[in-house]
């Protein structure tokens, strides 16, 4: 056995050979073969697949249970990242690894700064060599910002810029662009594309399928933790990997994601729930006027920095130094806070579930009802068989997995996590629900459920805002789209008469 | 009259009356200012010393400021330099402990300061004057009524409350205790608890104490400050019971202050030896005028310690029967160690 | 290392209660060995319940405080004010008795409230604050009682700390009531569920439409009122009011609680490990005092166990991690 | 409200120097009014200095401990320890002088290694860890002195507290090379900026590389041997080693560092803050004592004065944020 893994080992940069992994009840890996040589080489599964933990293991961030790593033909254990990263492999961590605290210098050379004579840091020399890797990948922000400021999509590109500064023999991007609007993908893209041709060799895991099509050369589909195959990119299509992913026996719920929803007519309308005029928000919004109807779905898209997430942020009482007038139901409506947002009848997914979404401390379970207990508590006391009622159902109709209420949330993978946070608003009733990128990390079984969900609570007569960089998976299932440009309205999409790159001109010209 | 008599350093003008009228003024009528830099002001006796200096030295016209350490030895030194800012004609000392307070002493009388101490002394450096009750004595007092109250038929099983035993004050209180009952084959100390002058730990201990040896006999209290939890702790035991009675249990403390003169007329309390905070007080005062006034002096002065039973609980001798609190209403004690000096 | 510490946390917290659990009995063996069974007799098994209740109370407010990623030093500040203007009124002022436990309350409410507001809507440091209004409030008692003892308390004011209830001393009663509502509040009423979420993420818990702030306060006040709830039963016990009540307590407090299992970065932990680590605290002190052991020595010895026990158990923990 | 905090916070750290030294700045003006200039006279700002190095050095080592997310309680009894010994063996035992200091100090290192072993490689909670150590080093201190003070230390022994430099005591010179040296390590050496890293991401920092455990159990060292240095000052000044040394030097330490604008959720501050924060604290006591406030109401003033001073501070920010 291990002298063939040997053999078979010759010539490939890594081969995981037979690797399983289980945390408690729970099986992450079940003897996983996988092997790297030149090549970018996209690993895709569902929520759960084990996508993750299979690289973690590689970086030497999770050791396996079973099975052997080999790099150049030689058998490797790493016992920590440090020791990966010292024999040149280099990893974006799906959920950001960063220092909200530190500057972008700091951040990027934690133990690589530039010494003076004396041996003290030389700041200006660490900022400039900072500055050089972040014009690598064509981003000019300050090295001196702090990282915590910076909105998602900047610090994940920092993540990136990071990992190639290392300048690694073996690159692993675990979701590098989940928080990317479509600009800065293409960066992504160019650069990876570039350093294989640098031969580097890139390990590639995304639900994007698209991405993953125009990019790879091979494709592993794992499936709870089993890995289903390895193909070359030629031997396959887009619905190929679909039904690998999600299996052949869910194949149903998978195609809906493909044909459009039917939307509901412009004729149908009554008073709009929300009337905006002219938000204003120093620096980010200008002037942004819009309504939002009963059982629509309004959909926001833009790039990075245009702002959309700030009308959600506005609208649901996080950010409060706004100006202009919000009209609900016909009164005035003042977000003070998300508490009162939440009373009056509002719902929201963030964009950043790790710091704003999810309590890692707390079950599944209590982190899915965490909103809804004003609802289903009697004089302060919760009612637990609601509670279960509610949790069971919810986890159900997103599959949420593994289906487990009692486990720490933070032992879910990304997705499940994701799926988590957005339960907590379907369980609860609203009049208007607000999701800030919410697919962020959800896989294409997962996307069509979700949306599906969203179409449904539309359906009741609930109005739903989705704010989303995603042109096409927010063409699929909005029924209206304003286009945000550098926090103007660029304009209107009708998804029915308009293609989403439409949506993307504006959004971009 | 507590709040408004504590004001220390406030500089309301006392009215200038009785004894010690006038005295604490010089030549041309500018008041002398007395530092008193002391370790406490938590315990009654403290309190009672502390206030009866200063109402002593306002009623001389005198002004007075006072610097409590709370048992911090490098603040109370830091003290004695905040005090040296305000340029003082004397200081007092109640140290919290007798050595560490030396070099500050030193510093002091090198600045030229008179230093005395009271109560508590300073080793490794000579002060002026110390004038006390000697701790170790008290401790001894208390030690010897043992003694004299037990025999081989009936054997002393001794309990010690101890104050706080990292303090000076504690530690000859101990010292003197053990001195004299060491000297017996029938007094013998089970147990020591350290309170740190706290009652509710008090409490505690001898409930502990009864569990461990329930044939204690004889409770030694470093102070009367911890009595009350001492009885209370023996009243839920049900071992609460007056002189006198079957399984009394005999209770003898130090300082003899309300609480303490109390215990004794109720029988709970069989003896006190008293820790007169006014005595010592009445004669440093005195000395410190002396030198002011250029007049000799001794450099030690010890108050021998009376020793309060049911006898003598009600005469007017025990500080404790004055008005609790009204320090300016108690009169100047009479003492024959050191007369008012004359200038 | 700190993935095997997420693991570890998580085997932490399955295990916790076991573990201070497990901590708690080997003591008991221990002690009950060394006093060859003393320690272990019912009269002062009742004995160390009752010295437990005043810090065990008090580390329950603080238990919640914690849980919210906060730390309240002036728990043993309010007790001794309470106690302190509890006492002038009884003996001073001559208020009805009955008046006076609603005062002492009463202090312990409003200094939480100050604590809560300066905390919740200030944004003031837990620290800071409360050590602010540690001294405020020892100041204001050491004002107030001058240096002397305020004894001499109505009768009935014994009930507390010296009454007992189906021959259990009432205090037990006291704390195994508060003990119960505690644990009940924390799993089962919304409130217990959203301070777990404040604590464990305080962003997300805002942004799920908790209150934190009105929640916050509420946390303090309540720890102020255990406060003085606990001095009620101190003031009962030695029928007086000093200054020295309740000093240092609120480190006796907060050990209980981590012994217990809360951890001090928010979002973990319960009231009953808490209780029990503080009668793992009481039952050390006990067993010191049952030996005899010297009191130059005991606080080192005291240390020792505590840090021993502690080991011994991550050790333990850190076994069965590697054999799961 | 969270979010104004995330960038309340951002504001608070540009501000926190500024905000301390506004603190500062206020204070000393109003006691140099209240005392008519008497707090501002050369010999009493030298005293203010001189009172603050002890706290001021032990302020230090528990600044980088904060920022690291952990707390070190035992400061107090390691200086303690410290000193004991060293009287010990210069008085009774009779080394050399020389080699009694390098003991003292290897004291302080060795229970900050002990700290840092337990925080780092056993997960102890710092507070449980390092409350055990006090009470294990403050209890064999007390042992060792058994209720003794040792005294009459070699005179050369005086010049740490009491020999000056340029006609400026030499404990001033102590503490301002401490702190620059503070300040300079972790603005510009690796150790300091990991240190920050360890503090706002522990996970971040072991994925980024960082010898987390290693750095951890440096930390600890370092403050152990503050307060094997503050020892060295104390017992040269007092020229005796006693029980109650650094009592409660802890809380003043972590007091002067939250003052000084050091989050306790770690990650943020620094020691130039931190030594302002504890001149802060010793500039009101030595305030009160100018103006000879009664003994029973200080601790109060004090307490109010600290609150007042933090709450002005914060609201002045509420508004800068509003406005900017
Ligand atoms: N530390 C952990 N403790 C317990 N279970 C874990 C832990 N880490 C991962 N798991 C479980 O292992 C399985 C695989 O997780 P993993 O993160 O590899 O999935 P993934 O393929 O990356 O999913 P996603 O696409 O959502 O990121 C999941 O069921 C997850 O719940
Ligand atoms: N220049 C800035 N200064 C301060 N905070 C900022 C700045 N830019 C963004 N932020 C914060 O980050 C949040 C995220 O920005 P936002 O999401 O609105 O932009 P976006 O168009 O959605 O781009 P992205 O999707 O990349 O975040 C903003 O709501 C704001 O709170
Ligand atoms: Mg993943
Ligand atoms: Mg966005």
């Amino acid at each position: 056995m291990n002298d063939e893994s040997i053999n078979t080992s010759k010539g490939k940069t890594v081969l995981l050979n037979n690797i399983s992994k289980h945390f408690g009840g729970i099986y992450a890996l079940k003897g996983v073969n996988f092997d790297l040589t030149n090549e970018i080489h996209s690993i895709v599964g569902h929520n759960g697949a084990g996508k993750s933990t299979l690289v973690k293991i590689l970086m030497g961030a999770e050791q396996p249970d079973e099975g052997t790593i080999f790099k150049n033909g030689k058998e490797v254990s790493f016992s920590s990242p440090r020791e990966a990263q010292e024999s040149g492999i280099a990893m974006v961590w799906q959920e950001l690894a960063n220092f909200p605290n530190l500057t972008i210098t700091e951040n990027l050379l934690m133990h690589r700064f530039k010494y003076d004579k004396f041996n003290k840091i030389d700041w200006k020399a660490s900022h400039e060599t900072a500055e050089t890797y972040l014009k690598r990948i064509n981003i000019n922000i300050s090295p001196t910002m702090i990282m915590g400021k910076l909105t998602l999509a900047q610090q994940q590109l920092i993540e990136f810029a990071k990992a190639l500064s290392y300048n690694p023999k073996i690159l692993i991007l675990d979701e590098p662009t989940s928080a990317l609007s479509v600009t800065e993908q293409q960066i992504v893209y160019e650069k990876v594309n570039m350093i294989k041709s640098q031969n580097v060799s890139v390990v590639f895991i995304s639900h994007k399928l698209d991405e993953i099509l125009s990019l790879s050369d091979r494709i592993t589909v794992l499936r709870d933790g089993r890995k289903i195959f390895t193909k070359n990119i030629r031997e396959l299509d887009k619905q190929q990997i679909i039904d690998a992913i999600v299996g052949t026996d869910k194949k149903s719920n998978t195609n809906n994601i493909l044909k459009p929803f039917q939307k509901i007519s412009l004729k149908t309308r009554k008073e709009p729930v929300l009337k905006i005029k002219n938000l204003n928000l120093k620096r980010r919004l200008n002037d942004v006027s819009f309504n939002l109807y009963p059982g629509e779905v309004l959909g926001f898209s833009g790039v990075s920095g245009s702002g959309i997430s700030d009308i959600g942020k506005i609208l649901y009482g996080i950010e409060q130094e706004y100006s202009g007038t919000v009209i609900f139901n016909g009164n005035e409506y003042l977000p003070a806070s998300p508490g009162r947002a939440v009373e009056a009848g509002f719902g929201y997914v963030p964009k950043n579930r790790k710091d704003e979404g999810i309590i890692p401390q707390m079950t599944v379970g209590d982190n899915i009802v965490l909103s809804a207990l004003r609802n289903i508590s009697i004089c302060g006391f919760v009612n637990r068989k609601r509670r279960n009622e509610i949790i069971n159902g919810v986890m159900d109709m997103i599959d949420l997995i593994p289906r487990e209420p009692e486990l720490r949330i933070d032992k879910l993978s990304g997705g499940n996590q994701q799926k988590g946070v957005i339960a907590r608003w379907i369980s609860k009733d609203s009049r208007v629900l607000i999701f800030d990128e919410p697919t962020r990390g959800v896989d294409v079984g997962a996307i069509a459920k979700i949306y599906s969900l969203i179409r449904q609570m539309a359906e009741k007569g609930l109005s739903v805002i989705v704010i989303s960089s995603e042109f096409e998976e927010i063409h699929d299932i909005a029924d209206r789209i304003v286009v945000l440009n550098r926090g103007r309205v660029a304009g209107e999409i009708d998804p029915c008469k308009q293609r989403w790159e439409d949506a993307f001109a504006l959004a971009i010209k | 009259g507590e709040q408004e008599s504590t004001q220390a350093g406030t500089q309301k003008a006392v009215v200038s009356e009785g004894p010690l009228a006038g005295k604490a003024v010089d030549e041309n009528g500018k008041p002398y200012i007395l530092g008193y830099v002391l370790n406490e002001t938590g315990s009654g006796w403290m309190s009672a010393n502390m206030n009866y200096v200063k109402s002593l030295w306002e009623r001389a016209g005198g002004k007075f400021y006072s610097f409590v350490s709370d048992y911090d030895m490098y603040k109370e030194i830091s003290m004695m330099d905040d005090l040296m800012q305000m340029e003082p004609d004397a200081i007092l000392l109640h140290p919290s402990d007798s050595y560490a307070i030396a070099p500050a002493v030193k510093k002091a009388k090198a600045a030229g300061y008179p230093v005395f101490a009271i109560d508590i002394g300073v080793m490794g450096e000579k002060v002026n004057s110390f004038v006390s009750t000697d701790q170790a004595d008290m401790g001894y007092a208390c030690g010897k009524y043992v003694l004299d109250n037990s025999s081989a038929s009936k054997p002393a099983q001794i309990l010690e409350i101890a104050g706080g035993l990292e303090q000076v004050a504690a530690q000859l209180r101990q010292k003197g205790f053990y001195e004299a009952v060491e000297t017996s084959d029938y007094a013998e100390v089970v147990q020591t608890i350290d309170t740190g002058w706290s009652s509710d730990v008090a409490f505690d201990g001898i409930q502990d104490a009864f569990e461990r040896n329930p044939d204690i006999n004889v409770i030694f209290s470093h102070s009367d400050f911890m009595m009350q939890g001492i009885l209370e702790g023996l009243r839920v035991k049900g071992k609460l019971v007056p002189k006198g009675e079957e399984g009394h249990i005999t209770v003898v403390s130090i300082d003899a202050d309300p609480l303490g003169l109390q215990g004794i007329r109720e029988g709970h309390i069989d003896m006190c030896a008293e820790n007169n905070p006014l005595t010592p007080s009445a004669v440093v005062i005195n000395i410190i005028l002396a030198e002011l006034y250029g007049v000799d002096y001794k450099d030690e002065y010890v108050i021998e310690v009376p020793v309060v039973t049911a006898e003598n609980v009600d005469s007017d001798a025990r500080w404790a029967n004055l008005p609790s609190g009204k320090y300016d209403e108690w009169s100047v004690a009479d003492q024959d160690l050191f007369p008012t000096p004359v200038r | 290392m700190e993935i095997h510490d997420s693991r570890f946390k998580q085997v932490t917290k399955e295990l916790a209660k076991n573990g201070v659990v497990i901590i708690f009995i080997s003591i008991v063996i221990i002690i009950a060995l060394l006093t060859n069974g003393k320690s272990i007799k019912m009269s002062n098994i009742l004995n160390i319940l009752v010295q437990t209740t005043t810090t065990g109370l008090i580390s329950i407010g603080m238990t919640l405080v914690i849980i919210d990623r906060g730390i309240d030093l002036s728990v043993g500040g309010i007790a001794a004010l309470s106690s302190a203007v509890g006492a002038i009124c009884m003996k001073q002022l001559g208020f009805s008795w009955g008046i006076c436990i609603l005062i002492m309350l009463l202090i312990g409410l409003v200094f939480g409230l100050l604590n809560g507001l300066a905390v919740a809507l200030l944004r003031m440091p837990a620290f800071i604050c409360t050590m602010a209004m540690l001294q405020i409030t020892r100041g204001s008692a050491h004002f107030l009682l001058g240096g002397t003892t305020v004894y001499g308390l109505p009768e009935e004011h014994s009930v507390f700390g010296q009454g007992t209830l189906l021959h259990i001393p009432l205090s037990i009663w006291i704390l195994v009531l508060f003990t119960v509502s505690g644990a009940v509040f924390l799993k089962y009423t919304r409130f217990g569920r959203e301070l777990y979420a404040m604590g464990g993420n305080p962003k997300a818990a805002w942004i799920a439409g908790i209150n934190v702030n009105k929640n916050r306060i509420m946390i303090y006040v309540i720890s102020g009122f255990m406060s003085a709830v606990a001095a009620l039963i101190i003031t009962s016990r030695i029928m007086c009011a000093q200054i020295t009540i309740g000093e240092g307590i609120e480190l006796d407090a907060i050990a209980s609680a981590v012994i217990g299992g809360v951890s001090m970065a928010g979002g973990e932990g319960g009231v009953i490990g808490t209780v029990v680590g503080a009668l793992i605290i009481v039952m050390v002190n006990n067993g010191l005092n049952l030996l005899a052991v010297s009191p130059y020595i005991q606080t080192a010895i005291k240390g020792l166990v505590i840090f021993s026990a502690i080991t011994a158990d991550l050790l333990r923990r850190r076994k069965q991690l590697k054999n799961s």
